[in-house]
């Protein structure tokens, strides 16, 4: 039998409210997959979208990038210029071959440690669903812009990722 | 150079090493990370104690460890605490790095083997990363002494008079024409039924008084620069046409004056002022305002009665607003809430319904320097009700408006029922979902208000409506809710409805936090730093709050939060200068290409273009090192000390390590 | 067995599988329910312009969820009395979707043939027959069937009422029926063998 | 000519008919243009949704399924996303599967699973399910209605009755308020009528417990009614079918159950509408009403003829006992 696929995943935090998400995930002993390994980053803001490139190029098969809810940035507004990374991020995805809903963007704020752990257990699920990351060996490689929407709206509900 | 990487896994006792296979880790970091320049691995029982401190110290000194990585709990928790080791032993700080192998690993994980093989991965990270970092020194800033205090109500007040009455100057700055903020609109304050004013006005008078204190009031802050220690503010001085240096606030120009308006600010518009006015007799200053939207002069040309009249020659028609700069250390945010407009909640019919009051109407009608002397009275200003109804929760606590509880609306709403009993003999019915009477003498003050006779009803009133059912429903105020304690829906006709309404952020708290740097919670409350340990402070150093700006909160609340902002800008002042986190971008200007995109990025202003050099600048004091800007930089120009590109990849790459056994992950 | 419940719910005992109710019906209620954030307030049955007609207000029902008193619930005539008005849904502060939990008491009730009156579920059904055979509702035949049926006393009343409509042209005396009759009851057919889970 | 799609509903061919001439006339003057949903069937009313939610929310999806098939050919010619419907019950029930199928995705789901059986699907979303009124003053405005007034209401005191379904629970945010708006005072001030403080205007008229519960609707409509009275109301002009049905159709037996003697006609707003437009009271259905509009429009000098009553079972009628007040189990039945 073949065994089940463990994928490795990336997990981009901010300090101020989803690494102290992951904290208190701790502290109340929450159980979630074991497979994300997480970067602290003082803000979603300092994204690199070449940072999310490295990591899949590395071997990572889906990237988390966490922030804090929307209006409650601590840096005021950076979260939402992460946001706008992230859609656009995920369009460059689609144009590499890769699925888009192998990075995920979940807001959590510091006392959500009940949600960061499900989340995380979700995403881990969702890419194990989609096997291992084949960097771009895929040969549907879209084309049109349109294609690219398509992709996206087929695979990611992108109002989840916001709200 | 390589580096000598110094690599301690603690067992946190058995809550890392009951999950973790510590000496496993351990072995396996001096042996497979040492071509990263790791040449030592411990494993210690509580790497926190002195003894593991010692420990780390001792390697630095004897191994000559270049970098330190702590494989323990989360560095919010013991950074800091491996950093002053790394520090007395020589070592810059900032070459530690903690791996959060517990709230990260032991304590979410439980399968041994895949917990030991994630605590590798995280290692391994925290190894590549901190070869890169570099040696950082903390920034330093001399204080400016003086403070601005914004919002001179009771909560603004008492900050001030503690930071003056410290030796230190203020600027305590005001909106509206006086001191004074919502408190001197009250009759009564709980639960000792207290004249508001007897207690308020001495405050006042002293604060206006105080050498120490500089009173800019009818002014408004409309720019901050700067950062902790060195903030620069422009503060708008709204034209009184009034000069202050030569009235003595006799009151002849507003007896004079012949325009009458409805006074909607003080008066909460049961009352009349003057078009040039103070807004009542105890106000600091004493200085009236003109209100030029409504003086007969400045909309039809002639009157000029106050000038006329006045003794002094004090009236200048030809006032202008005036830009005042300052400069102080700190600031002090307590701009208070404003009132929840009732007439949202449109099936309690405020604003329809003739008798239909809202809560702060009816401490007007109540105060006895209000418009009707103290005189309970219906909206046709004479008839006295024989019955009253007053509603909790109006606005609060409800989803279709404000999520939050108010705080006050309680014990406001008991204080009501006994000043309707003891001033018209009324009979009065309190309808509440709970009774939140905590706090010193608060409950007390409900099993007063019990024993006086006041009927009380646990439901949310469904709505007030005038449409008759019954004959004894006809020209009354019917009250329909489900007394829920009896399980039955009642109509209950009253002569009058009092709404007990929540408070709520400013309208412009958003903009006023944003001009501050400071943010908001989703209710629109300023944030505080913590909400348990640090409850006046908020994330931008030197920025405190105070008051109901920061929650809904009742008087000795703010005070408490008022004096308690002040302690902390004193702790400020007296240290003389700050350390500032080294966690900073700066751009190398030889690679910015001028771009400006990552001008329009800083919310917090750090950035700013140079025209002659065509380059763009960041001030290191005023950057928080949140690295949008870094990463944003299409020419790769901006760099952030303590979280770099290289680092953050170095650490990916770490992660990503392969064969750690099992291969979980 | 209701007699068992009695003897329960007089002890003041609640078995554990009653505990999950409140979640059983809000899983059944189209859209989310928010059943599990009532406080109590009383906001619904305040605002219920038919409440004295109702065993129990809409809130004492929800408590009655909460303690998993099922048969007492379903047996409530409160659902059936319910006039979608949506007062209740509109002021709940905590955005309780209460009209349609009724519709779910209905439909559960229904399916359990636990309710006290049987008026309001055949009138009911009536109406549904009518659309499932026509497609469209039919006054004439659902008014004649459900009057007769359930108010023979009420119809000499409501003959000149009858007339009345019947004269004007405001009731048709034979029903009208869509064109695709069966795609409608293939759709229907279908959506029966469904059921929402979660 | 501005296009939509349009759900009359049943009531609109039956009881309603009313309300359907007299809408018919005032759409070209408005230049507005409807067009019906082909093969529509019934939204299921406030009957199915208790009965079982799957089938209910099927029942009312194949229409929008069908409307937004429909929108295609239509692509450019307007708001065609659009779908119009003159009776608050459908509005709401459209509205509401619309909603709850993007609120609750396994609903939306199952209820697709139902429609493919008919080779059907819905996006919810897809379409802006919206009343008639809503259309008249957002879309139209009050304004162009007002200048298409020839004969003013003036001095005809009505009591604008909007009803329960129309305002709530309001998933778009579409009106002014949920319990007093102001769009049919709006429209009826526009006409030039003497519209009345009317505080129960978004009560409840009874809904179907006319038919299952006379007594509780009685004791609604007795408060409708009897406040418009006092409020001096000459008629109440409404926007639903059921509102009218209700209070028109039942108010005589109401007036038998309590002892009272109420006269209060209800129009549909549109009837309004066609008469300040100047069309003939016989052209806008007025007439057909049970509580006769006659005395009431007289006062604003429109004469409605005296319709003839055609023969109808009327025979049967004679001679039967008055209707007695009904004890709240009268007449039903126990299912064990």
């Amino acid at each position: 039998m073949t065994e089940q696929f463990e994928p490795t995943i990336i997990g981009f935090t901010c300090n101020w409210c989803s690494y102290r998400a992951a904290d208190l995930a701790g502290t109340a002993r929450m159980k979630y997959a074991p497979n994300v390994r997480l970067i602290r980053m003082m803000c979603s803001g300092r994204l690199d979208p070449t940072f999310v490139l490295r990591a899949l190029s590395g071997g990572a098969d889906g990237v988390m990038v966490t922030g804090c809810h929307p209006g409650e940035c601590h840096y005021i507004e950076q979260n939402y210029k992460a946001l706008r990374r992230f859609l656009l991020l995920q369009r460059v995805l689609v144009g590499m071959g890769i699925e888009p809903q192998r990075v995920k963007l979940v807001w959590a704020s510091a006392a959500e440690g009940a949600k960061f752990a499900a989340e995380t257990t979700a995403f881990v699920e969702e890419i194990r669903a989609l096997g291992p990351l084949n960097w771009g060996k895929a040969d549907d490689v879209p084309q049109t812009a349109d294609d690219i929407q398509a992709a996206i709206e087929q695979g990611v509900d992108q109002k989840e990722a916001v709200s | 150079m390589t580096e000598r990487v110094g690599v301690y896994v603690c067992h946190c006792g058995s809550n890392i090493a009951g999950t973790v296979d510590v000496v496993d880790v351990a072995n396996w970091a001096e042996e497979k990370l040492a071509h990263l320049g790791v040449v030592v691995a411990r494993e210690y029982k509580f790497m926190c104690s002195s003894l593991g401190q010692e420990l780390i110290e001792k390697d630095i000194k004897e191994l000559g460890l270049t970098r330190v990585v702590v494989a323990a709990c989360s560095p919010h928790l013991h950074e800091k605490t491996f950093r002053t080791a790394a520090k007395n032993a020589g070592l810059n700080p900032y070459l530690v790095e903690l791996a959060s192998i517990r709230e990260q690993v032991s304590w979410v994980h439980t399968d041994k083997a895949v917990a030991t093989a994630k605590a590798k991965a995280v290692i391994s990270g925290a190894v590549s990363r901190v070869i890169r970092n570099e040696a950082l020194d903390e920034l330093k800033v001399p204080i400016n002494p003086n403070t601005m205090v914004v919002g001179g109500g009771i909560a603004g007040i008492q900050s001030a008079l503690e930071i003056a009455n410290a030796g230190f100057h203020v600027y305590l700055v005001e909106r509206e024409p006086s001191i004074g903020g919502h408190m001197a609109q009250f009759d009564k304050t709980f639960p000792t039924l207290d004249c508001s004013a007897c207690i308020l006005t001495p405050r006042m008078v002293e604060a206006g008084t105080h050498p120490n204190i500089t009173l800019l009031t009818w002014s408004e802050v409309v720019n901050v620069a700067g950062y902790v220690g060195n903030f620069h503010v422009t503060v708008k001085k709204k034209a009184r046409f009034v000069n202050e240096e030569l009235c003595t606030g006799c009151g002849i120009c507003e007896e004079k004056c012949p325009k009458k308006v409805i006074d909607d600010v003080f008066e909460a518009g049961l009352g009349y002022r003057k078009a040039v006015y103070t807004p009542f007799a105890q106000a600091v200053p004493k200085f009236p305002v003109m209100d030029k939207e409504n003086c007969t002069y400045f909309q039809k040309g002639t009157c000029k009665a106050c000038e006329k009249f006045c003794p002094t020659g004090a009236i200048d028609f030809t006032q202008e607003d005036q830009l005042l700069h300052i400069d102080v250390g700190n600031i002090i945010l307590a701009t208070g809430y404003d009132l929840f407009d009732a007439r949202q909640v449109s099936n309690y019919g405020y604003g329809r319904l003739p008798n239909v009051f809202t809560s702060i109407e009816f401490e007007r009608l109540s105060n006895a320097a209000g418009p009707t002397n103290g005189t309970i009275v219906m909206r046709d200003g004479k008839s006295t009700p024989k019955s009253v109804g007053i509603i909790h929760c109006v606005g609060s606590r409800d989803k279709n408006f404000n999520n939050y509880c108010s705080v006050i609306c309680c014990m406001q709403g008991l204080k009501f029922a006994h000043l309707v009993h003891e001033r018209t003999g009324a009979t009065v019915y309190n309808f509440y979902i709970d009774m939140r009477t905590a706090y010193k003498a608060y409950d007390e003050f409900y099993q007063r208000v019990l024993e006086e006779g006041t009927l009380f009803v646990r439901g949310k009133v469904a709505e007030v409506t005038d449409a008759a059912r019954y004959s004894n429903e006809k020209g009354k105020l019917i009250i329909q809710v489900e007394d829920t304690l009896a399980g039955k829906q009642r109509r209950i006709p009253v002569d009058m409805v009092i709404l007990s309404a929540g408070l709520q952020p400013r309208y412009d708290a958003k903009d006023v936090g944003k001009l501050f740097g400071i943010s908001c919670s989703t209710d629109g409350w300023f944030t505080e730093k913590h909400p348990k340990l640090d409850p006046v402070a908020t994330m931008t150093e030197g920025i405190y709050i105070a008051g109901c700006a920061q929650g809904p909160k009742d008087i000795p609340s703010s005070v408490a939060q008022g004096a308690a902002a002040s302690a902390r800008v004193l702790d400020k002042i007296l240290q003389k200068e700050v350390a500032l986190e080294p966690v900073r971008a700066s751009i190398d200007k030889d690679s910015c290409s001028g771009c400006r995109i990552c001008n329009g990025l800083c919310p917090f202003n750090a950035i700013s273009f140079i025209e002659d050099d065509h380059v763009s600048d960041i001030n290191p004091a005023l950057c928080q090192g949140c690295g949008t800007c870094v990463a944003a930089c299409p020419a790769g120009a901006i760099s952030g000390t303590g979280f770099s590109d290289e680092q953050i990849m170095a650490q990916i790459d770490g992660l990503l390590m392969k064969n750690l056994e099992p291969e979980i992950a | 067995m209701p007699q068992m419940t009695d003897e329960r719910v007089r002890a003041g005992l609640t078995r554990e599988e009653d505990l999950s109710l409140l979640h059983e019906v809000s899983v059944k209620t189209a859209g989310v329910s928010h059943l599990e954030m009532c406080i109590q307030c009383g906001t619904c049955g305040g605002s219920c312009p038919a409440a004295r007609d109702m065993d129990h207000t809409p809130r004492m029902l929800f408590a009655m969820l909460r303690a998993g008193m099922r048969e007492e619930v379903l047996r409530s005539n409160t659902p059936w009395i319910c006039v979608s008005c949506y007062h209740c849904v509109v002021r709940c502060p905590q955005e309780v979707h209460i009209a349609d939990v009724m519709y779910t008491l209905k439909g559960m009730a229904i399916k359990a043939n636990l309710f006290s009156d049987s008026t309001a579920p055949h009138f009911s059904q009536t109406f549904v027959d009518m659309v499932e055979s026509y497609g469209r509702s039919f006054e004439f035949g659902l008014a004649s069937r459900h009057y007769l049926r359930h108010f023979p006393l009420r119809l000499p009343g409501m003959m000149p009422m009858g007339i009345g409509m019947l004269t004007k042209g405001r009731m048709a005396l034979t029903p009208k029926r869509i064109k695709k009759m069966d795609q409608l009851t293939a759709i229907l057919n279908k959506a029966k063998t469904l059921e929402l889970t979660s | 000519m501005n296009k939509y799609l349009f759900y009359p509903g049943c009531s609109m061919e039956s009881s309603a008919k009313a309300y359907m001439e007299s809408l018919n006339t005032i759409l070209e003057p408005l230049e507005l243009s409807f067009e019906e949903i082909e093969d529509w069937n019934c939204c299921g009313a406030t009957e199915y949704l208790g009965i079982n939610l799957i089938p209910a929310y099927s029942l009312i999806a194949r229409n929008l399924a069908l409307a937004s098939n429909q929108m295609n050919p239509m692509n450019g010619t307007g708001a065609t996303h659009t779908i119009v419907a003159p009776c608050s019950a459908c509005y709401l029930n459209l509205a509401k599967a619309d909603h709850y199928m993007q609120e609750r995705p396994s609903l939306g789901a199952k209820v697709n699973q139902a429609l493919e059986a008919g080779g059907l699907h819905y996006t919810p979303g897809t379409l802006d399910v919206r009343h008639l009124i809503d259309i008249l003053v957002y879309d139209v405005g009050v304004e162009k209605i007002r200048s298409k007034v020839v004969h003013p209401l003036t001095g005809l005191h009505v009591a604008p009755y909007m009803g329960c379904m129309l305002p709530r629970p309001d998933y778009k945010h579409r009106w002014s308020d949920h319990e007093h708006p102001t769009e049919l005072v709006d429209v009826l001030r526009a006409l030039g009528a003497d519209v009345i403080d009317y505080p129960l205007t978004t009560e409840c008229c009874g809904g179907h417990m006319t038919q299952i519960g006379p007594e509780t609707a009685f004791e609604l409509i007795r408060r409708l009614v009897a406040d418009a009275d006092d409020r001096g109301a000459d008629l109440m002009a409404t926007v639903c079918p059921m509102c009218q049905m209700n209070i028109d159709a039942y108010q005589n037996e109401m007036n038998h159950f309590f002892g009272t003697d109420y006269h209060i006609p209800v129009l549909f707003f549109t009837q309004l509408m066609g008469l300040a437009f100047g069309r003939e009271p016989e052209e806008l259905g007025i007439g057909a009403e049970l509580v006769s509009a006659r005395n009431a429009l007289a006062h604003i000098g429109v004469e409605v003829p005296v319709t003839q009553e055609p023969a109808g079972p009327r025979k049967k009628s004679e001679g039967l006992p008055m209707p007695r007040r009904l004890n709240k189990h009268e007449g039903k039945e126990v299912v064990k």
